[in-house]
């Protein structure tokens, strides 16, 4: 089942705090510069993959730029 | 001599340096200078803009209404400063990152400057700011290349001395440009 | 000593104390003006002073009261809201007839207002923002070589008249960047030993007390008189003030620190016009050049002033010369309001014209 | 069978959607963060008044969706006992940097907290003067360099970093009294669980509630975020010990 | 509510306010206004009010923003040392229009001088002892029953321009027993709901942000036009004076508060003599009536101001009247140096025939 | 074999011969007095600089021999820093009452302690604003009736007595803090001791020195001297225990 | 009717509860009146003086330079006040406490009043004060021995009523003392 | 051998305080006022021949009005 996470591009300010905080380390930093002038955080699709929807890297981003999605079962 | 300019770029195109070497320049080659700096509540990031008035008399305000010249080195500048230029004035415009050519303006001097793609040539990004002065003291005949590159010797810690040689052929590069495109209008 | 430097009025302002002999400093964080304890802070345990960072602006006061009581040159610094809360501080210096130099570097009020320059201070530092009916010294530099030398002249006067004295600044004028020319400084010889403070190593014989409190009959009113006739010596002896083209001048424009600047270019502009105008610029604003201002604008000169603020010290140019016209333009202070030489140009060419 | 898609993080309600000013990696954004999901707990973001004090968190109004008002430097607490005793049904906070609660607002917030005011503070601690440009605070630790210790903080001349959560536990007002951090996911989970805890103290009417959060400041520490953010752990933590020093709510 | 009562001018601010819908009040204690919080601590409770001694007079006037901001009426009160203290909390309830009563019960400086009655304050109150050229509304009482209308007039003024407003008594008007005659508060209907407070149980809707900072490109600047647009539209509507014998004067006495009831007795003296003396009394200090001053004292009418200070109110009397002769008589405050009427009377007779 | 007398109590030196404005039976005149012992014990008249508050003890420079600022309401602390700092050689002590020490001057009495400036803080705790007439102060006991609290001090409202000895005594800059009283002849001599020893605690650059020095005030309490002297033993103590709270001179 | 009087002694004498006493009497009779206390930083002890204003107009000063009579309860207010009283004005002097007879001015009206003894003989030596206003009363007519003490009985507590009897005594006690002294003359 | 105290009349205040410290109640109140009106603390002759020069009555004086001697054997 998919979790996910989605950063905001325009929110975020490349503290970089999130990838620390990342148990798996999914997070990198963006080598182009956002609007703002800052590397944004991102995370690539196939680490995305394995994202656990903990939501550690929520938690220590001082720019609430993270949104966590968690895989539920319906039936 | 009685000289004003405007710099304008955002934080980390080291602005604030360049008007400060100007200023003190004009000062070592026994001018008078002033350098005022806009500053913001957050003293960090965003624009970065400061006004230099130079004379041979002395310096009344240290600040500008319409400057004689003005440095603009990203668009935001560009936007807000452009037409504030005094009539007859001057403009040095960074096209690297501008993509206006200014050329609204019929009133006014331009030379458009590829500041940061000829910094990149001489080898160091970083050296836009040095190009974009080399080309004002060009046009402005205030103070000459080695003067500022002299300054800027007697400024720059010992350990930084070795960026020197970098420093000044980004002055001269600048001067150049500037010459030969003055010249060609 | 005579290279020239190239230094921000509030670096000048803590290098020209220094060399006036200042060895105390007691200061609290505030933009504009945290280069001056922040200079401070490095240079003067190299001469074997003391700074302290207060826990506030009143504590600063009060520290500075301590030290000038005993003896030594101290200097406190601040902008607008700080200084408003030294003004119990200042009233018991005034008062305790206890010197020292307190220096705002003004911003943009009321209240927490903004950190851009401004002048809307005035009065409080000329008319006496504490209770009680005092007055201070107060100078406004306009240069980055007069931060330097009128704090040095703060201290002379405010030890000669045991007044304390307050440079009054603003962001524009500490913020600046300008040539700095240091000279050696000299004390005057007639500054008299300070045999009333609590000097050396204990009282010699009779006791020294620094004290602001007067209950017999008629002992207050004496002490305030006395006061009062020391303000007076100043206005006799004391008054500064910079003319510019004023011989010839038709209008009369008056100013002081960064308008006064911004004066200077649109005085010159409109000479350039052909237009007999001229500056007159206080540089002691209390004691106020009432003088120069009879001289060179009560007979049948206009006058026009302008100020960074919606009128002050026209107030006190009208009563120096209650007979002249006396026009007033002025910008209330903020950001994005600093006024342009072009636009008080413009205001001499409209009040010469009428 | 399918799987949809549960939102588990999201950005609370009381906080605008508005980029904040501070810079990269400035705690007073989780923290402002945390005070956010503390009123959403509540829901009292409607009655909520917010005092912002004078620094880098003078702007409480662009971020939090509540009345606010501006108090000078180190009178947050002050004009919230104002407030407070005209509402005394809606909940106010203040919230204040080390300078401002732990220099100049000394006197306001030690007698604040020994009237007992039902009042929740939250107290950021940066160890320095963020928006004047990093001056000593009365937190800077024992040789920390800043503006105005450039050869670092002299504890003989300068004095020692004052511990406010200690200090104020010893009031008789003081209902609760704790310091967190925010420096890892764990802390950030317990800094949420005081802040609340702290309102909650408010809401009860037990007394004073007092919340100290240990929070970076990059930029006046010359530090990358992340180096900031270790030093929290490295320094910080061990002078300024974590926990709670007081709870009299119970 | 109509028979008289004999009580301490004091009192009767603290009577006034309660009746006015003041319920909450902030202070700390100082000679001489300590009988305004005793008698608020004593009454307020019973109204449900609260009533806090704080810990200072910076924390009291940060309580009355604080509360002032909730749109509740609130007061605190002080005498001048205290009121120093408040300058920069004055400054940002101005700067924050925020409205609110500050009662300064004046006793002589500079410093701690003494607890004798004082006018030395007219600056600080009128001209803006804080930072940022702010005014806040002034009102001067010369009787007990003054006290308790003007009071009423202060609460009315400082909601309806939200400008923070001063009753600037002394040590005289605040220790003296007079006659008082109470009556209903009646709230002026022009009186618009503060909708710009934080009232009730919470925002409906929009939030509400009580500030002094404005940081925007022309928003401070044009903030303070806005303040100061205020205060001219005051200059036209809430101007009060008293005119005492002025239609025939050929010498206009004027003073304020305390030495305006030795001047009437004085002025009383002199008509006696046959000499045709009027006063001239403000009651608002600011706005300044210099409408009242043109009206009867600038047609060849000599001027007499008196102070109980150096020389202040006579400043803004000279603005007024820049073209009329105008004299002036203080006497520095302090133990024992409290004019008489018949001191008061020599000056006129001095002036008179002068 | 005769007997000649010597005299076993005398006026200290450091004592004007001047009789004190202070009201019958009021024990500012004893620690003005254990004070003025000190001095002659260490035989520092001549060097001490005191700074006077704002009270019934503004009047130092009338009774003590010595140089005397007077400061500001509160900030005796301030002062006497900017005094010491300019003559490090010199002793200089503060003076100060509960509402000077406790209420307005609350942050600089506890800044000062916190650098550790070499001062001698003598604090005269007498529960109420003498000078003023009597109003609450910080310290006074819950229950008790002042100008300002007609019905009696109400903890809920008025918050709680202020233990000043107990919390300087949390500052690292604190070498010394405690509290002693003046009621009975053992206490005087305890105090005695005490002040004594804050005296030797500046000379030896041990660090900051507090006394806090329980005191009566007839007058305002509307008691008897030796009613209001009982008051102490009765109520002051149990509320404010004797006792050194710090001492770090070791 | 305009009427002011100063009233010395030392704290303890009553001086200020008869100049309340009289200045609120005066109002209570439809009058005006201020009353004006001296009062020092230390609110206790030494000396006690204040000046009531009365007029059946308005009250202008509540203070004055030179009173029309001064009530001088002990020598010490004797000496620093009888030389200010008003030419022509009046001047009660309490002879048990004061040698002086203020012969020295011949230009006031005198009455040596042995208040103390007056009083010990009524039955307590706090009557002093209302002895002492009995007596000025009945020289300046400015309100009646009667309404004195109707305004004592209506200011007094219920428990302390019966005290007024012995009040009333000495208020007339005084004005008879008084009206036969200044018979005599 | 004899000790006794001195208690300055013009320095005492009449508080009292000295009568209940000392041990043997040997000092009482004067019944005439002194010249600042208080009525000061006073030691009979008979008395004084008890007074043991403890000091205690001093220590508590506020007004410093009392003095202590103790007679001393010389030989
Ligand atoms: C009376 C007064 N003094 C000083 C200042 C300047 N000032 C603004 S913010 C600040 C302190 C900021 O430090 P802190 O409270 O720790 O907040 P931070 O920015 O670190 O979060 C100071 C001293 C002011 N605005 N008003
Ligand atoms: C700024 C200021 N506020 C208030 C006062 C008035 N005042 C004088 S003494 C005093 C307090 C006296 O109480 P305390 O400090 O306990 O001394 P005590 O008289 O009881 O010995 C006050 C509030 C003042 N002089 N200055
Ligand atoms: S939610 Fe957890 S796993 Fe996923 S990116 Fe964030 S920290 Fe890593
Ligand atoms: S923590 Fe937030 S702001 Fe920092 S890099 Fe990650 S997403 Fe960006
Ligand atoms: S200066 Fe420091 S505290 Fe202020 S926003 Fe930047 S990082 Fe945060
Ligand atoms: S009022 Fe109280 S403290 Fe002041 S002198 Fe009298 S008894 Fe002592
Ligand atoms: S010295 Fe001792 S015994 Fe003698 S009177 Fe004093 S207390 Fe009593
Ligand atoms: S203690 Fe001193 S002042 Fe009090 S009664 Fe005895 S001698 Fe007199
Ligand atoms: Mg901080
Ligand atoms: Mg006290």
């Amino acid at each position: 089942m998919a979790n996910k996470i989605i950063i905001d591009e325009m929110l975020c300010k490349g503290c970089a705090l999130c990838t620390v905080a990342c148990p798996q380390s999914l997070i990198t930093m963006a080598t182009e510069l956002n609007k703002h002038g800052f590397f944004p955080a991102v995370i690539s699709a196939e680490n995305l993959e394995r994202c656990s929807g903990c939501t550690l890297c929520a938690l220590v981003c001082p720019d609430v730029a993270i949104k966590v999605f968690r895989g539920v079962k319906v039936d | 001599m009685n000289h004003d300019v405007f710099i304008a770029g955002f934080g980390g195109q080291g602005v604030l340096l360049i008007g400060n070497l100007l200023a003190y320049t004009t000062i070592l080659e026994g001018n008078q200078a002033s350098y005022f700096p806009a500053y913001g509540v957050e003293k960090r990031g965003g624009a970065a803009t400061c006004t230099i008035v130079m004379s041979d008399t002395s310096v009344g305000s240290p600040v500008v209404g319409a400057p004689e010249a003005a440095l603009l080195l990203n668009p935001l500048s560009m936007e807000k400063y452009y037409s504030k230029i005094r009539s007859g004035g001057f403009a040095l415009i960074n096209s690297s990152l501008i993509d206006d050519d200014g050329s609204s303006r019929a009133d006014l001097q331009r030379v458009l400057i590829p500041a940061n793609d000829m910094a990149l040539e001489i080898g160091d990004a970083r050296l836009v700011n040095m190009i974009i002065l080399g080309a004002y003291v060009e046009y402005s005949k205030v103070v000459s290349v080695d003067s500022l590159a002299a300054t800027l010797k007697e400024v720059l810690p010992e350990r930084n001395h070795r960026f020197l040689p970098m420093n000044h052929k980004a002055l001269e590069a600048g001067a150049l440009f500037c010459r030969q495109n003055l010249a060609k209008k | 000593m005579t290279k020239r430097l190239f230094v921000k009025g509030n670096e000048a302002i803590a290098m020209g104390a220094l060399e006036a002999g200042c060895r105390y400093y007691f200061g609290y964080p505030i933009t504009p003006q945290s280069d001056i304890p922040e200079y401070i802070s490095r240079e003067l345990p190299k001469l074997g002073g003391q700074f302290i960072q207060a826990e506030s602006e009143i504590a600063s006061i009060n520290m500075l009261l301590g030290a000038s009581s005993c003896g030594a040159r101290a200097m406190t610094s601040s902008s607008s809201p700080g200084i408003s809360l030294k003004q119990e501080g200042i009233s018991y210096m005034a008062g305790s007839e206890c010197p020292g130099v307190i220096v705002n570097v003004c911003r943009s009020g009321p209240g927490l207002g903004g950190i851009d320059a401004s002048q809307a201070d005035y009065f409080q530092a000329v008319k006496g923002g504490g209770h009680g009916g005092y007055h201070i010294i107060v100078l406004a530099p306009d240069s980055v070589q007069e931060m330097y030398d009128l704090v040095m002249l703060a201290f002379d006067m405010s030890d000669r008249y045991r007044v304390p004295a307050m440079i009054l600044a603003d962001a524009v004028i500490g913020q600046m960047k300008e040539g700095l020319t240091q000279h050696r400084y000299v004390a005057p010889d007639d500054l008299a030993p300070k045999d009333w403070a609590l000097i050396g190593e204990g009282k010699a014989g009779e006791q020294k007390v620094v004290k602001s409190l007067y209950l017999g009959d008629g002992e207050l009113e004496a002490h305030n008189n006395k006061l009062h006739a020391k303000y007076a010596v100043m206005q006799e002896k004391e008054v500064r003030f910079e003319a510019v083209e004023l011989d010839d001048a038709e209008l009369v424009v008056t100013a002081y620190g960064s308008t006064a600047r911004i004066a200077k270019t649109a005085v010159r502009l409109a000479r350039e016009q052909g237009l007999k105008v001229g500056l007159l610029r206080p540089i002691t604003l209390f004691p106020f050049p009432n003088a120069a201002y009879q001289k060179y604008a009560s007979n049948g000169q206009k006058v026009l002033c302008f100020e960074l603020n919606n009128g002050q010290m026209v107030d006190d140019v009208r009563l120096a010369i209650p007979r002249s016209e006396v026009a007033f333009y002025g910008r209330a202070p903020g950001a994005g309001s600093l006024p342009t030489p072009e636009e008080f140009l413009a205001q001499i060419c409209k009040h010469y014209e009428a | 069978m399918t799987t949809e898609m549960k939102q588990v993080f999201s950005r609370p309600d009381s906080l605008k959607d508005a980029a904040t000013h501070f810079c990269p990696g400035c705690q007073h954004g989780t923290i402002h963060r945390l005070v956010a999901e503390a009123m959403d707990y509540f829901g009292i973001k409607d009655q909520t008044i917010g005092v912002a004090s004078v620094g880098c968190s003078v702007f409480l109004y662009g971020y939090f969706d509540i009345d606010v008002i501006e108090a000078p430097h180190g009178r947050a607490p002050a004009v919230a006992t104002g407030a407070k005793r005209v509402h005394p049904g809606r909940p106010v906070f203040t919230y204040q940097g080390d300078g401002d609660l732990a220099a100049i607002g000394t006197a306001e917030i030690i007698h604040t907290a020994n009237r007992g005011e039902l009042l929740t503070v939250i107290f950021a601690n940066n160890t320095t003067y963020g928006m004047t440009g990093g001056q000593m605070a009365p937190t800077s630790l024992p040789g920390q360099k800043t503006s105005t210790t450039p050869v670092g903080r002299n504890v003989a001349t300068d004095g020692y970093p004052i511990k406010m959560a200690e200090l104020l536990s010893g009031l008789d007002g003081t209902a609760y009294s704790v310091r967190v951090a925010v420096d890892t996911p764990k802390h950030v989970m317990q800094a949420g669980k005081a802040i609340r805890k702290a309102f909650q103290t408010q809401l009860d009417g037990k007394g004073f509630a007092f919340v100290e959060v240990l929070s970076t400041c990059p930029t006046n520490w010359g530090m990358s975020p992340v180096a900031a953010n270790q030093r929290v752990a490295d320094e910080m933590i061990p002078y300024f010990p974590l926990g709670v020093y007081k709870d009299a709510t119970a």
